[in-house]
């Protein structure tokens, strides 16, 4: 793969090649750098299609891509350090929080394979297996996986981690993980830089909260409402508080400050009752001769 | 609340809510009787039913209980 | 519950709740009082925090009316 | 109502809750105003800290909820 | 709120709660009249039922959650 | 509610809230200013302290006897 | 939060919520916009129902009234 041709004497398809980058870099306002390592190749067309309104996916050997950023402008010859192992570039008018989105929905869960190194911990949780007993039970052992036989079916006994983040799996682990159908890797295009006006954004600032967004919304409308009420500005939206807010306000002073108005008199008269209950109940605490008998119940 | 008071007390005895009667009361009570508030009471209870008003009460309860402190 | 109204009204107006007060209150209203009644209730009232009593009663309400309908 | 609304208007207004005021903004309204009513408001908001009171939940205290067991 | 509880005010007195209206009232009660507000007060009400919002909205009250800073 | 909107954008901006200020952002987001609603807002917030405003739960006032359902 | 309150405001103008609009209103509140955080918005609005949050900051209040002072 590493082809190091130094020489003065490029093949032209290589010229070409080159060509055909430069000018997709000068198209498009955002160049992303993308990470193509474990995408079957049917897969990667299936995805280009898909992407194809959106962004154009360009697959190209890493000398090339470089030499082409490297002749483009000095910003774009940034992205130089993001150029590794399989790499594609993208071109994109799209938003690049937007592109990023995407491209991480595009991502689905994969099989790994027997000497690869596991960017995560391989977690296999405890419980029943489709399998019968057999030969598997022995082969689910020798790769480390805690399986025994229980009510005539192969079992996993206990959760555990077969494989931390950073380990090679061995080609028997992976093999009986693919046959338990846990897929430890997330295979798709892998967003690790895009370029767009001069500035690199990588996925740590292109992964959006959205919860947090959805948080802001909710507390920036609160907001809104309360000012709107509490500085009395009235709307079609707050009216009807504002008035609830005055009609509780005159209700409470009314009832408070004991003022004889039609609308609380009920009230006070529940309230004086309900006094009088209260004292009475504990006057005859003390004496059950204090009350007359129609408050003894 | 003297002038509630005393409106329930005259209700409970069966007598007649009148400005008099209730001025009376208080007076009785030692209270500075304001005439305004005395009539204000008269006039407030004019078309309350006061035995209604008290059951209404009980009923109002869980409105004024949900409301928070 | 008159001779109770006129203890409140009595401890509203910040007097003494005395037989005499009750008393006075009472005959105002033009109820006939019953001398043992009026004294049981101011010997029971004696050891009672009324202020007290009254705001159970603000309390108390709440509670009830969170008991399922 | 229309006495209270007058009266927390006047007060939200930073003005003295007087008997003038309140004719005066009732009569503005439309409002045949009765003076006893006037009277009694202004004698009970005399000494009530209005802003405490119109923001106190008022426990309008039911009946029933405590009534001796 | 002056401005809320001279629409209140007028709803009470039953009388249509227009600019001048409004304006008759607060002026009344010696507020300085902001014509903005009060057209925009006018305008919020516009569709709104007055006594339906007074009972309703007390039960269920929109946007409250004190808001972190 | 757009306007009050473009009133907390101007606060967070540490900006003033003026007519023109609040007209300037509503009509870059398009939308055909009422000039008597932008000066009502002015107007309203003028007293106001607006982080305080914005902060404190907006909720009707806990209202003692809401009318029974 | 003067992203967000730009986005409220063109989604209550029942405008578009696009990058040039956000920028466009906060450049109008005379903010210095931060096309990055603008793009981010827009991006993270493909997913996120303003409406909803609104409904949401509506519902939240009474639980938050609910719960004891």
């Amino acid at each position: 793969m590493a082809e190091v041709h130094h020489s003065e004497h490029i093949p032209k398809w290589k010229k070409d090649e080159i060509e055909d980058i430069k000018n997709l870099i000068e198209s498009y306002p955002l160049v992303g750098v993308v990470g193509i390592g474990g995408i079957p190749a049917k897969q990667l067309q299936s995805m280009r299609r898909s992407l194809k309104d959106v962004a154009v996916l360009k697959v190209s050997r890493n000398t090339l891509i470089k030499r082409a950023l490297d002749e483009s402008s000095d910003d774009i010859k940034k992205m130089d350090d993001f150029i590794e192992v399989q790499t594609a570039l993208i071109f994109t008018e799209q938003n690049p929080f937007k592109l990023f989105k995407l491209l991480e929905k595009s991502k689905s869960p994969s099989p790994i394979k027997g000497g690869m190194i596991t960017p995560n911990d391989i977690i296999v949780e405890a419980g029943p297996t489709s399998f019968p007993p057999g030969p598997i039970l022995g082969d689910l052992q020798a790769a480390g996986i805690p399986a025994a036989i229980d009510g005539g079916k192969v079992v996993v006994r206990e959760t555990s981690a077969v494989a931390k983040a950073g380990e090679v799996v061995s080609q028997k682990l992976a093999a009986m993980l693919t046959r338990l159908e846990i897929y430890p890797l997330e295979v798709g295009l892998d967003l690790r830089a895009v370029m767009e006006e001069g500035s690199i954004f990588t996925p740590d600032v292109l992964a959006i909260d959205e919860e947090q967004v959805f948080a802001d919304f909710v507390q920036a409308s609160q907001q809104a409402f309360n000012l709107s009420v509490n500085a009395v500005y009235p709307t079609s939206e707050n009216i009807s508080t504002l008035l609830a807010k005055a009609a509780a306000e005159s209700k409470n002073l009314g009832i408070n400050a004991v003022v004889f108005e039609p609308d609380v008199m009920g009230s006070l008269l529940g309230k004086a009752q309900c006094e009088m209950m209260s004292v009475a109940s504990a006057a005859s605490g003390k004496d059950e001769g204090a009350v007359d008998d129609e408050l003894k119940e | 609340m003297e002038y509630i008071y005393a409106a329930l007390l005259l209700h409970n005895a069966e007598k007649d809510i009148t400005e008099e009667a209730v001025t009376a009361v208080l007076t009785a009570a030692g209270v500075d009787v304001n005439e305004a508030r005395a009539k204000a009471l008269v006039a407030a209870l004019e078309d309350v039913d006061i035995a209604d008003a008290m059951a209404t009460a009980a009923v109002a309860a869980p409105a004024a209980a949900a409301a928070p402190a």
